[in-house]
């Protein structure tokens, strides 16, 4: 079965979870620019005089469709990169993908999220 | 016989070509302040200026405000269509250059004082009543208390009032004018509910940078010679927009953080404040002027914006009317016959009479300015409407007036 | 269970829509610019000279994880804030999420979701 | 049942994309720019001196929301009009979808996916 | 002996700054219309026009020019190299300043006049054989119309043709010549089919005041003096500039919404068609030329874009090889020798003869530019390729011809 | 008694309102190219110098430079407060303008030199610390060597040193400093590692092309007169950045594509090489210096970062530091009496002494400007701390210096 991770992390933490992502052989991946709230409430900006609230913060979201078993691994090894340990460090969900198909070759499923050194091809099974 | 000299001459027409960069620069200035939706709506209520008061000066603005004086208030018609106004000068204004480039020139600050005012409506003007607006207010505001303050017989003139280069004319027109509009159209939807971000703060930082340079030509040309006294005034006008955007930049940090904004807005503040005394005072004064403009500008922001009072947008009330009025008034203080023999002595150098004067012709020309936009915009309020549908404001004024958008 | 909602809005209803949630405890979010299509089919536009159609119009995405059981009113608040009734007013959309992970506390699921003051502490149950 | 298309594509062929859909009668989609990698590891750029990569490429991503039923001809619809044969031209993705709620109307599910004109109201069944 | 004049030296030299600064005026004014994907090419080849022609008028350019008169048709080598082009004045061209302000001053139209045609084959044109290509016309048409109309002995300055700032030199040839490249180069993928929405109007709206302000120095230092003429054309220039944004403004508000892109396309346009006029119409009559400029172009847009004549992608026909049209004529129409003593009256002051002039300088100038271009472009089409391949007109010229993106 | 001439003055007047302007174009220039989150932290770093140093030279800088000398090495104190600079001429440095317009046009080449080195260290500096270090620098480094060079009396013009606009003075200084800074500061986290992409080209290209303008103020305003040597400044300094331009464009393409953002650094370069000949070579010898400097500076930077050695982030060191040193060798080789009688010949004309003060001069500013800004960097590093946090720098200096984001 395949799994989507969407993970919304730190903008300037985006480097260290590509880094890390490559170590463990994760490959395909996409990221988009978002702004969002969750327990970190705001942010205090400066205006011309004084200072001014801004509710929604940048941050980036990163989206992986991968298979099922490495999920967890994908998962622990963007906790680790991307965590600071103070508020706003961000949040994973995973959903349920139901196929895939790879434009250029057609490929469907499993198939088309294969890439050339990666996870899969790295440790047996 | 008055004879041309070139050099007064190049340097006037460069000064021209200054001061009308400054309403571009101005647009970019504003543009960046506002939000994305109303960037290129920003943008045209300046840019607009420079095509409709151009026409509105050469048809009739520039005798109104310079033509053969009646009674000290208004130029008579003598100049409609630039009649007469050639190659030969006018010593009554400028002995050394063709009369012409004097209406050029002042035909830019003719320009950007309307553009300064829409600061005072962004986001939430219609165009159409903006037009009729800006066409009545030269006509009916600006181009008599130019006269009242630059016209040979003008009454401010005539009653010794310094103004060198247009903190009157220009800034508290502007500021007390945006008062009186902001006051009549009302706040934007949201204002002090929602922060507004600037869209774009590197437009704001573009315009300040131009408007500085711009205002070299704005106050070093008002010496209408390229001699000492423009220099003079190239230097105080530098050192106040220096002194400005420094002390507004320790306002800021020790309300948070030095803003980007707040310097340069800081800058603007300290050109807008010796725009009056640039060729009167000295540049240690000038340094001083700039200097206090900053708090003032700064605390008058947070304290309307502050207590929500009003809706200037722009703070063009704040930047330009109050920066305008200190501007007036250190003039009558720190003006000195040692950097300009054909001005006067300020209070400190022993001649409070000047500061009497400065506040009388300040006063009098803000008021006029506040009395009379306040009544041209109720007027077009009741007729034309000033403001666009909510609906419309909140999609932003570049697709519900332009029918565009500033990014693809 | 977990569900995402993906609100799709009209971009000066952001506020009110944001507002309409904060009112009911909807804390978590996500938002990110997005040009759409649906029964809307485009706008005109001033060129030079004349006009011309651009037929996908800028929207705001709207991305809430939560618990199933906060759907219904959420989906309910979006819709009365983000409505005009012109063509245009968006739609929403829910998906199944599998499963919710915190980068910095490393809690899961539902936990995962709760904020301070959120709809869940709210209200009984 | 409702489906949700997750389409990666080159952004310079988002117009034959969006030609071919409307030729079929896909109307309801929207846009986003986003930046991603995958088999096509990366772009070499041109600096001041010399040369860099790159290795999050852009692309645009194109979501449908749709009836069960349509997927597969949209899916090759999709494919067709975005394949160059070359590295990069991107990956379909497929979700489930549980609910759809137009926010105009109220409508729900498959009615909500009604467009005038569209594939479900030009052939029968 | 002629001596040097310093406020006539300082204006030209502030002139040839201003000239220059419209070359990456016009970069973005350009750039701010393309798509996204070819902003950062767009702006190129605009500003690269500074370092290629910079050099070739050096070397050889100003001298083909300017050189001694050979026939009429081609300035001979003496300048080549500037050399003998130094602080002496030659009174052929301007006799109060140095002949190399003179030949810095021309430099920059020769710089600009090419730029402006890049706007006919933006986002497709590939940028080695534009290079060929900017480097060839430079040479076989700039070069020998600019004889013709300025060069001392150039035909059509002996014939008696007006042309005040290069209506006839740099815009005529620029819009006629784009005509042809545009014909040869053939519409972008898309055209007609898929609305290619501009990727920054705010950068078009910067490019558009940087070019109003610069336009003072292209038309004012025409005078090749700081004198009346100088001031006069400064506002004769500013009045069409201002008259043709306004009326633009009123065209699309009929069409739909007033369109700011409109509005500073309008501005520009009447910049255009005031060029070879400024020096000798009146100011009123230069508000007619700006604002009958306006619809000229606009309906000629609507024309060729309405129809998919022609995918002259900028307007640079429409826009400059109309505008310069118009204004070349409009000029034996409103030409006044109460303006300029050394111009000549047109139709309406009297004298057809003048109008027949303006029209076979400028019908001989347009041909000559259209038919050489074709043939140029025709030539490097069959040998380099003028087009990038259709999967990078697709990707982009940001990308494929440059490996950069305009934004990170 | 030296009288004051009204077109030198304009002349002045407009140089120091083109080299004011330099600096936000060097704001947009340094600006496009840092990271997105540290746009508006770069773009300040420049803007707050037209503030700070302003203050500065008005106060004592001047003085510092050119006041009455003292042994060669730094002038007197008569200048504080620019006490006795004013309308009267000072022979020693400009006799036909005004001593005040001659301290303004310095200032602002005090200005900028200090906003050239910031691209040293952007992205990671501390802002506090930045003012304090900037105010040192201008103090200890600019003043004392600015008086060597061209204050009456300085050692290096007393040796002969040949520094037309500030080939030493302003970009050797910078270009060495920046060196020293970068060395001191280290380099930025990921420096090497990650692809650091330029935020927005067309800000650079916006800030190259204004910059290049700017450049005719600094190089032909140092004519102090609107002379035929100002025009020729004119002239070799657009030739040089042109030929710059051109050659690092094939460079760049030899290594791939041609690059926007090459092309526009390689005019930069250009300019900074001929700045302190511009008034000494020939136009030919201009597009030697030009075209060589363009690979010194490209093989330089492809040198440093290509192995890593050093983040000096904006290349300051390659392009001023090494354009300049070349400058002013060049000047040594290409000097001629032929382009300007109060020079000297060169190398090339017959006089290898020249070459060798030019060397001379040129090694002694780069050491002290190298050790002087070693030292005050790492005083300051101790006791303020140059650097913001890792995570300050991660997050960006926008949001952590300023709390700003430069777009909403
Ligand atoms: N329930 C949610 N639904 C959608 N996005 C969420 C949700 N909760 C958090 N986010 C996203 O995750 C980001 C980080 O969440 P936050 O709660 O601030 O992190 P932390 O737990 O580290 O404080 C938010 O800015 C938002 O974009
Ligand atoms: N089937 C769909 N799939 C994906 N997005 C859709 C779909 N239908 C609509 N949308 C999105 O919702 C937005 C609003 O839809 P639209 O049908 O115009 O609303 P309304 O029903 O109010 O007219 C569209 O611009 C598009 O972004
Ligand atoms: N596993 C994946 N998860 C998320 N996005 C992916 C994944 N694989 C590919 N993509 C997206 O699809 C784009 C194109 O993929 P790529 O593998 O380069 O295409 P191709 O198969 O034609 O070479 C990538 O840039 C990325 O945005």
């Amino acid at each position: 079965m395949t799994k989507k991770i969407e993970a919304i992390i730190r903008e300037e933490k985006l480097n260290d979870v590509k880094d890390a992502l490559r170590e463990i052989g994760i490959v395909g991946m996409n990221v988009f620019e978002i702004r969002g709230h969750g327990r970190q409430g705001g942010i205090t900006l400066t205006g011309r005089t004084g200072t001014y609230q801004v509710d929604l913060l940048p941050k980036v979201q990163l989206n992986i469709v991968l298979s099922d078993h490495n999920v967890e691994k994908t998962v622990e090894t963007i906790r680790r990169a991307a965590m600071t340990g103070q508020e706003g460090d961000g949040i994973i969900f995973i959903y349920p993908v139901e196929d895939v198909i790879r434009i250029r070759t057609g490929e469907r499923g499993r198939e088309a999220l294969m890439y050339e050194g990666d996870i899969d091809t790295r440790r047996p099974g | 016989m008055d004879t041309i000299n070139s050099g007064d001459t190049a340097w006037l027409l460069v000064s021209s070509a200054l001061v009308l960069m400054m309403t571009p620069a101005l647009a970019f200035f504003y543009g960046g302040m506002v939000r994305k939706k109303n960037v290129l709506s920003t943008l045209n209520l300046s840019f607009i200026m420079m095509a409709l008061i151009s026409i509105q000066w050469l048809l009739y603005g520039y005798s109104l405000a310079f033509g053969t004086d009646h009674g000290g208030l208004i130029g008579g018609l003598d100049f409609l269509g630039l009649a007469g106004v050639g190659a030969e000068p006018n010593p009554d204004y400028a002995a050394t250059v063709p009369h012409l480039a004097f209406a050029a020139f002042q035909m830019m600050f003719a320009i950007i004082t309307p553009a300064l005012i829409t600061g005072a409506f962004v986001e939430r003007v219609r165009f159409r009543t903006f037009l009729v607006f800006s066409l009545l207010w030269a006509t009916l505001v600006y181009d008599p208390v130019c006269h009242w303050v630059w016209g040979n017989g003008g009454i401010l003139r005539r009653l010794g009032a310094l103004d060198f280069a247009g903190g009157t004319v220009v800034h508290i027109l502007a500021g007390f004018s945006a008062l009186a509009f902001a006051m009549v159209i009302g706040p934007r939807v949201g204002f002090g509910k929602y922060p507004f971000e600037p869209a774009n703060i590197p437009y704001a930082v573009l315009g300040a940078g131009l408007l500085w340079m711009g205002w070299f030509g704005f106050n070093g040309g008002s010496a209408l010679a390229a001699n000492g006294l423009a220099v003079h005034a190239l230097v105080t006008t530098n050192t106040a927009a220096a002194a400005a955007g420094l002390v507004w930049m320790f306002l800021s940090w020790r309300d948070n953080k030095p803003s980007v904004l707040g310097i340069v807005t800081g800058a603007v503040v300290g050109l807008v404040a010796v725009t009056p005394a640039a060729g009167f005072v000295t540049p240690l004064a000038a340094l001083l002027i700039g200097g206090l403009a900053a708090p003032i500008s700064y605390y008058a922001i947070k304290f309307i914006k502050g207590r929500k009072l009003l809706d200037e947008s722009l703070d063009v009330f704040a930047c330009h009317g109050l920066g305008g009025l200190w501007g007036a008034l250190a003039t009558g203080l720190f003006a000195t016959l040692a950097v300009n023999s054909a001005g006067a002595n300020g209070l400190f150098y022993g001649n409070p009479r000047q500061f009497l004067i400065q506040l009388v012709a300040a006063a009098a020309s803000a008021a006029f300015a506040f009395c009379l936009t306040f009544v041209i915009a109720k007027v077009l309020n009741a007729t034309m409407g000033l403001r666009v549908t909510e609906k419309e404001e909140a999609v932003g004024l570049d697709i519900s007036e332009h029918a565009e958008r500033a990014y693809a």
